[in-house]
């Protein structure tokens, strides 16, 4: 076991260069620099700048130099100094605008993901017992409903609603009272009450394919004649059903999540962006839109990275349930 | 004359100090609470000598409460800075009048090269220390440094080719000596340009008075490349212009940073200005800015009551005006209309440099045919479905509230009138047409217009669809490209624009913002040309010539609002003979919302980016 | 052989019996089994009605729609959707019916205020003559399914320039509902390329693809397309942003797709018929080939049914952080875009029916996707 | 009370069993009766289709939903009562109580009928556990006892293992194990050596006879292999088409097949022996479809023996000796033995 996580992680070390040269290559591909935006934002304010210190900024934010060397550069600071380098529009390292985004990411992303398990889960095993009934067209119906809405579309209704009709206050993960206070149980609530409209928007959008993934697994399983073996022993229905076919059809569906993990975080961008959330994903494409290319390549990497340890886990999970890959 | 304003200014002032000194002053209850406890001096040993004396908009004012405000982050930081600045001087609201401010009075030489301002006595930066010239001193040492400046002084510091001289005359004397006439410099900084910095706070972060190689270790330390990042980290200089822990003379002191949830300021106790009353300012105790990344979660809050006054960021969204209006007793707002607005909203900039296409160069120039573009435009639908009928047509460089507008330069060629503009467009050679029904150049190729447009205005995308289909109704093939600000700025830049849509601000001020003459016309190997004086680029022609010269300095070169305002006449006629651009219609004024019990935010006053929204004097708002 | 034996062969005889040229019959008896399951899938089958129908909708949308996609109508900005009428107080009417509105802006409120006539009724004729277009591309017709011919219908309301939703929503879907085929045959192709080529090659191929694929999974897919769509050609024409976003959609779509064919590919490799054809001489890749695809066909058409909605979500939200396609162009996302401010939903909802087409598009594929997986699975049921 | 013979132990009367699907209705069993004496052993053969495990599912009431069981099957609980199984409930108290205590099963595919991830004493110990009251150590001594009891060797060991870590063999062992956990009275033996080696064949029967015999156990074997029960069973039911074609003891079936269908799968016997999941040797013809009923003798179009009246009525089961039933029309009252034409 533990040679095969040390082999893996291993594995990751040619994918994570690779990975950063992409995320590199990603924030050099539009046309421009970080300098254009500033332009545009020092003529949107009436200021002026001339050729020379347009030209003596290039020179001081390494712009000048080849491709190539500013990624060797980048990556050396990475490594050596854990340095990611500097935004330009922020005027601060990078580092120090990342981590606290990327948790908050991360926790919308995975309570999100955690929702979705929450909400597939039941549905799923209730709709595959009940195959082609009522319950399980209409389950089924609403999964996919909740995969049909766009993102945006559901999280501007979902914010509308909430301000309008409830009167809760809209965008951001906390009401103003609760922005700056110390974290108490008054704080909680508030968080839930802005939480759950992310959590639904991005949960919604994975939970269709969760339902059907283990709907259909379970269908399988189901229909396998260890099932009609665990009956024949007089075990009833309900238990064997969660001991023999639901624990098999999870396996598939534990390999999942390593994969969900980006797609919950493209979510999270788009909501992240109406709902006007404090996390990675604003900062990151309002950095790819200025070209603040550190500050967009270091949110690539490391979202990529991520997902890369996600789905390292979900394999190691994998591994852990299912005895036929152990033994393999 | 100016001068002799001034000093009568002066008299004004010196005259409500004598009257006010006999009073007792007053001061926030929270602020008295600290003096009890010994934590802090007496208001009169916190006031200057004499302290401005501000009459309130409305009347005198209680202390207490919070004030809050939306931004969208530190690329916003603008918005704060605009909101508390103090300059030397002060325009009034309605950006006519300036008045004294840190500055109790200043002169301005004859020949208008030197000007001479003199501090209040007894300012006190927010902890409690002296400020002097040495501040200012200090500040102009910080823009000569490389490290923090590395592209040099900024061009507002330099006329003439050379720039400015900053010589100390005594702790509460300054000349700001220049090459050669600078009189507008006044007006420059009273539209809200600081100059000066906490020198007993920041001098231990620049090499000059710290040891440099502790100074870089500490920068590295923080991740910064070296120790001029960490002095920008630390002054907010070139960035927010606001920092923690920097002291100000701000009202308000900033408590937590442009990236916290809620930007938070608490009163500076030692503000140097008291009502006509005798009560330090200012009334509000607190400030929040709340970080909201996106508009229209902004405009939700909005109309929940969940902000107090905004500006910023919504003033020209003059679409959603019905929705504001549906919402004030939602909200409990009120809307306020201030004078100045975007006069021209969606105007067609010719790249009159484009060189990809003869063919199209030589159009892009063409006066008659941006004529008949003009009449192919049907400005009373643009203004119906995208203003509601609010805006006003015309070429929009100049408010008609502006001393220099020309009516016939800005109304010229406005009618709509696509029988005209065909006609125009066949006898200046473009009569023969594609299968499509599209003109073809006199030369039988196609003709294919490409507009830019920046997706950061809401109206480039919808309204230049308009634009499209009359230009396409007129036989012109136009493509309607509305890209990211900073791929449209790049491709301006790189003179591979053909046409670009620009909304055109005017600050009412005449000449004052010269970081606006790019509107005027789009010609980047002309801008490259005097950038690089005369090395790179296109020599302009004359009229570019002369317009350069009134803008860099005939203009600068006086205050006086008559001669400035003939400049720009001249400015508006020099356009009108070469109509190098296009313009649409535009909205005389911007829109800012104050919640009904708010008072003291003037029901009227001029909008100016620069001045905007400090010349309402936020620290004499208070809560009815 | 003893033609005896072979008649009480039944299983045996089969093969032999369908030997020569009847593999086709064997494929057809395989889809009608397919279709025959999959009809009954009711929701399966109403999905297929619905998908048939908005397509048939966006290839006559000319013909359907009253108007133009860019026609404007002044003065009737941000009118509502209309009330087709059969009935007022002047009695019953077998020809629906629409009011005549006139205009009213509220000075006061700003508010625009679209007033009914109830004196006049507005007749609704079916093919009437209006504007001019050209059928399928070719054909000159000026005959509109329905239209009011004295006055206006805007059955979902009109937009903030006083263009019919009704109209634009069916042209939308030319673009809309295509943009997923094109980027699904594009990723369809590139997933069988690359996953035939790793399952087939195995070794340093496989490794070097399928790390590819990783690497391309772990990227946050919004980023990845904003990226690279800012790398697009500013220049580009409306129809080029369309293929290139199309492009895009699919050089990241095509890696799942990519990884069954080469599980399926290892699989094939190793059966007997694939070593035996190796020890003959046939040409490998063509064997896999034509077992890969009459095996495999089911799958895949589940499986780019499943895609295809996922394109046009992707289209939407690209479109909606203003980095897909741009007007002039018409699509639901474009459309959508104008949908999403506090505006819209506060002061014009109707904008917001292209989102119900979204959604109603994608839910019809997912249960056409589900009804045609189970079809296929020779297990089910 | 319902009545069964004194000596059985499972009485099936008049079995019937159909499907109703979307596509029509299937006449799985048509009429089936056959009796278990305790302790003794039956055999049911006949083709894939026949319904043959259609019946032995009925009896553990293992059927999908969509089955509709009619007729009678009669237990003899340990007390002497007489439960009918077809009025129970399929997944109720009652029937769950008689599965693997009193009836269970052994099936085709030792594989499959085992989870693939849970280990052996998993799988083994837990009815043991939940019904027996065990510990999970006594569980396991006695899952290691039943291994043993089996003949898998090194069971200590082998009770760790996960299904697939064991061979074939082993695995039919275990489920055969698995099987006897709860000392049931009766084992139905469901095709248990078809998925299996030749060699094991062998191995496997023995097995269960030997388990018939440890256990006391009434068994019911049912396979496509007339050769298998031979040497197996006491009685034997020959099944075609959803009906009992013919039946009686064993020695006497082999001894004296009357039903053409019973000479024509003895015919087969050499031919198939060794060649395995291949079916009866063929006998002329297709089975027909079990959707429709038929109108005559369900073997009617196959029979060599063919006669006018076998397309008209279902031919009545008649006795040609002291055990010994055939439904064919050839043997109605009053007809003569016919003669016999071998194919």
């Amino acid at each position: 076991m533990l040679r095969y996580i040390a082999k893996r992680l291993l594995n990751m070390i040619p994918m994570l260069i690779l990975i950063s040269i992409i995320s590199f290559i990603i924030i050099q591909l539009p046309p421009g620099s970080y300098l254009h935006t500033m332009m545009a934002e020092l003529r949107a304010a009436g200021d002026q700048i001339s050729m020379d210190q347009i030209e003596a900024l290039r020179i001081h934010y390494s712009l000048d130099q080849p491709v190539h060397i500013q990624y060797l550069n980048w990556v050396k600071g990475i490594i050596t100094e854990g340095n990611f380098g500097f935004s330009f529009e922020w005027n601060r390292p990078v580092k120090h605008l990342i981590w606290e985004r990327l948790a908050l990411s991360l926790v919308v992303s995975v309570s999100s993901l955690l929702v979705s398990w929450i909400v597939a889960f039941p549905i799923a095993i209730l709709s595959a017992l009940k195959k082609h009934t009522f319950l399980d067209y209409f389950l089924t119906f609403v999964g996919f409903l909740g995969l049909s809405t766009p993102n945006f579309m559901l999280a501007l209704i979902l914010m509308y609603i909430s301000s309008v009709f409830f009167g809760f206050s809209v965008g951001g993960l906390f009401s103003p009272e609760y922005l700056m206070a110390p974290w108490s149980a008054a704080k909680v609530v508030d968080l839930l009450k802005h939480l759950w409209v992310p959590m639904v928007v991005i949960g919604t959008s994975g939970t269709a394919g969760l339902i059907r993934v283990l709907r259909n697994n379970l269908l399988d399983e189901l229909g396998k004649p260890y099932v009609v073996a665990a009956r024949s022993k007089g075990i009833g229905i309900a238990r064997l059903t969660f001991k023999y076919p639901v624990r098999i059809a999870l396996i598939p569906f534990i390999s999942t999540v390593g994969w969900q993990l980006p797609q919950m975080i493209s979510g999270e961008a788009v909501t992240a962006t109406v709902l006007s959330l404090p996390t990675a994903a604003p900062l990151l494409l309002g950095a790819l839109r200025s070209q603040d290319m550190y500050l967009a390549g270091s949110f690539l990497l490391l979202l990529s990275s991520l997902t890369m340890i996600g789905t390292l886990i979900s394999d190691i999970l994998l591994v852990l349930v299912d005895p036929r890959i152990r033994y393999e | 004359m100016k001068k002799t304003l001034c000093v009568m200014l002066v008299l004004t002032m010196l005259l409500a100090y004598s009257s006010v000194t006999l009073a007792a002053y007053s001061e926030a209850p929270i602020l008295a609470e600290r003096v009890a406890a010994g934590e802090l001096p007496p208001v009169e040993e916190r006031l200057p000598v004499n302290p401005l004396v501000i009459e309130p908009f409305e009347e005198i004012g209680t202390y207490g409460g919070i004030v809050r405000n939306a931004h969208r982050g530190p690329s916003d930081n603008t918005g704060y800075y605009r909101m508390v600045r103090e300059p030397l001087v002060n325009y009034d609201n309605m950006l006519v009048e300036i008045h004294p401010n840190l500055a109790e009075s200043w002169e301005v030489s004859e020949d208008g090269t030197e000007i001479t301002f003199h501090l209040r006595e007894g300012l006190k930066w927010s902890d409690g220390h002296p400020f002097t010239t040495d501040d200012i001193m200090f500040w102009w040492e910080v823009q000569n440094t490389r490290e923090i400046f590395p592209a040099g002084v900024g061009a507002n510091w330099i006329a003439g080719g050379v720039p400015v001289e900053v010589i100390q005359v005594s702790d509460l004397t300054v000349t700001f000596k220049w090459a050669v006439p600078y009189a507008a410099f006044v007006n420059w900084l009273a539209s809200g340009q600081e100059t000066y910095l906490p020198k007993h706070y920041l001098s231990q972060f620049h090499a000059n008075y710290a040891d440099e190689a502790a100074l870089t270790e500490m920068a590295k330390a923080e991740g910064y490349s070296d120790w001029g990042q960490l002095f920008v980290n630390r002054s907010g200089e070139r960035t927010n212009w606001r920092a923690l822990d920097k002291p100000t003379m701000d009202a308000w002191i900033m408590t937590t940073g442009f990236d916290a949830p809620i930007l938070i300021s608490e009163r500076n106790p030692y503000y140097f200005k008291v009502d006509t009353a005798g009560n330090q300012l200012p009334y509000v105790d607190t400030l929040h800015r709340i970080l909201v990344e996106d508009i229209e979660v902004m405009k939700l809050m909005l109309m929940a009551g969940e902000i107090d006054y905004i500006t910023r960021n919504l003033w020209t969204t003059y679409s959603d005006l019905p929705m504001y209006i549906a919402n004030q007793e939602r909200g409990d707002y009120r809307i306020i209309r201030t004078h100045g607005g975007t006069p021209g909203a969606l105007n067609l900039m010719f790249n009159v440099n484009y060189d990809e296409d003869p063919g199209i160069a030589a159009l892009v120039n063409n006066y008659d045919f941006k004529k008949a573009l003009s009449y192919a435009i049907d400005r009373d639908e643009i203004n119906d479905v995208r203003f509601n009928g609010l805006a006003r047509p015309g070429h929009g460089h100049f408010h008609y509230e502006n001393p220099g507008y020309v009516e016939e330069v800005d109304q010229r060629y406005i009618e709509y009138n696509p029988e005209l503009a065909n006609q125009i467009l066949d006898e200046i050679g473009l009569k023969e047409r594609d299968a499509n029904g599209f003109r073809l150049q006199p030369d039988g190729r196609p003709l294919t217009l490409i507009i830019d447009g920046s997706t950061h205005h809401q109206h480039h995308s919808a309204g230049g669809e308009l634009i499209k289909s009359y230009f396409e109704d007129v036989g012109i093939r136009t493509v309607l490209n509305v890209i990211d600000r900073g791929l449209y700025e790049a491709k301006r830049e790189g003179n591979q624009s053909m046409i670009s849509f620009a909304d055109l601000a005017d600050p009412l001020i005449p000449l004052e913002q010269t970081g606006h003459k790019i509107t005027y016309v789009m010609a980047p190997l002309w801008e490259l040309w005097f950038e690089s004086n005369g090395t790179q680029g296109l020599e302009p022609p004359a009229d570019v010539i002369r317009l350069m010269e009134i803008y860099n300095t005939l203009a600068p070169a006086t205050s006086d609002v008559e001669v400035r305002a003939a400049y720009m006449r001249e400015i508006a006629q020099i356009w009108g003979d070469n109509f190098w651009t296009i313009g649409t219609v535009g909205v005389p004024f911007n829109l800012a919302f104050a919640k009904n019990n708010l008072r003291n935010v003037p029901a009227d006053g001029a909008h100016s980016h620069p001045a905007n929204p400090a010349i309402y004097r936020p620290y004499q708002w208070f809560w009815k | 052989m003893d033609p005896n034996q072979a008649a009480i062969h039944p299983e045996l005889t089969e093969p032999e019996v369908l030997k020569d040229a009847e593999a086709k019959v064997f494929y057809a008896t395989q889809w009608q089994l397919m279709w025959w399951k999959f009809r009954k899938h009711k929701a399966a089958m109403a999905a297929l009605v619905i998908v048939v129908m908005m397509y048939l909708g966006a290839f006559f949308a000319p013909m359907i729609a009253p108007y133009r996609a860019d026609e404007r109508h002044r003065g009737y900005v941000y009118v509502p959707p209309q009330k087709i009428r059969f009935y007022d107080e002047q009695g019953f009417s077998l020809r629906p019916f629409v009011y005549p509105l006139r205009q009213e802006i509220d000075m006061e409120t700003m508010q625009r205020h679209f007033i009914e006539d109830p004196t006049t009724r507005v007749p609704i004729h079916f093919f009437v003559r209006g504007s001019s277009y050209k059928l399928l591309g070719l054909f000159p017709a000026d005959i509109h399914l329905f239209g009011a011919e004295d006055g206006k219908v805007f059955l979902f309301g009109t937009d903030d320039l006083g263009r019919d939703m009704f109209s634009r929503i069916l042209f939308g879907g030319q673009i809309s509902m295509s943009i997923g085929l094109v980027g699904v045959f594009l990723s369809l192709f590139l997933g069988l390329l690359f996953g035939g080529i790793s399952g087939y090659y195995g070794g340093a191929v496989d490794n070097v693809i399928q790390r590819v694929i990783e690497v391309l999974r772990s990227f946050p897919t919004i980023p990845l397309w904003m990226a690279l769509s800012a790398a697009l050609p500013p220049d580009l024409s409306p129809i080029g942003v369309y293929m290139g976003i199309t492009i895009i959609l699919s050089l990241i779509g095509w890696t799942a797709l990519g990884r069954q064919v080469r599980g399926k590919v290892l699989a094939i490799k190793n059966e007997d018929f694939v070593i035996a054809a190796r020890l003959s001489g046939t040409s490998e890749p063509r064997i896999i080939l034509s077992h890969l695809i009459p095996s495999f066909m089911s799958h895949i058409i589940a499986s780019l049914t499943l895609a295809i909605p996922s394109m046009i979500l992707a289209e939407t939200s690209l479109s909606f952080l203003g980095i897909g396609l741009r007007p002039p162009v018409v699509s639901w996302g474009v459309m959508l875009q104008k949908a999403q401010n506090v505006h819209a939903l506060m002061m014009a909802p109707w904008l917001l029916i292209p989102g119900i087409f979204v959604i109603l598009y994608v839910l019809a594929f997912n249960f056409l996707g589900d009804g045609l997986r189970d079809a296929a699975d020779p297990y089910g049921n | 009370m319902k009545k069964m013979a004194p000596d059985s132990i499972l009485d099936v009367r008049d079995l019937t069993v159909k499907f109703f699907l979307d596509e029509g209705t299937v006449h799985a069993v048509n009429g089936v009766s056959f009796s278990v004496p305790a302790g003794r052993s039956v055999g049911i053969v006949g083709e894939s289709g026949c319904g043959k495990t259609v019946s032995a599912y009925s009896i553990t009431r293992l059927l999908p939903k969509t089955a509709r069981i009619s007729g009678e099957i009669l237990f003899r609980e340990r007390g002497g009562d007489i439960t009918n199984i077809t009025e129970l409930e399929p997944d109720g108290g009652d029937m769950r109580r008689i599965r693997g205590k009193e009836i269970s099963m052994i099936f085709q595919e030792p594989m499959s009928s085992l989870s693939p991830v849970h280990k052996i004493s998993n799988q083994l110990s837990e009815a043991i556990i939940q019904f027996q009251g065990l510990t999970k150590r006594q569980a396991r001594a006695r899952v290691i006892e039943l291994l043993q009891l089996v003949g898998i060797p090194q069971a200590e060991r082998r009770v760790d293992d996960y299904p697939f870590q064991l061979s074939g063999g082993m695995r039919q062992r275990a489920m055969i194990a698995m099987a006897l956990a709860r000392n049931p009275r009766v084992l139905i033996a469901d095709e248990p050596t078809t998925a299996l080696d030749v060699t094991l064949q062998a191995q496997v029967l023995n097995l269960i006879r030997d388990m018939q015999d440890e256990f006391k156990l009434s068994l019911i074997l049912i396979t496509h292999d007339l050769g298998v029960v031979a040497h197996m069973v006491d009685y034997v039911s020959i099944m075609y088409l959803g009906m009992v074609v013919e039946s009686g003891p064993v020695i006497e079936i082999f001894d004296n097949p009357k039903h053409p269908y019973t000479r024509g799968l003895m015919h087969s016997i050499p031919k198939l022996r060794g060649r395995r999941g291949e079916r009866v040797e063929p006998i002329p013809g297709f089975v027909p479809s079990a959707y429709a009923l038929q109108e005559g003798c369900p073997f009617c179009e196959r029979c060599p023996m063919r006669e006018e009246r076998c397309t008209k009525g279902i031919p009545q089961r008649v006795q040609v000796g002291s055990e010994h039933y055939v439904c064919c029309h050839v043997y109605q009252p009053g007809e003569g033995e016919p003669d016999v034409v071998n194919a």
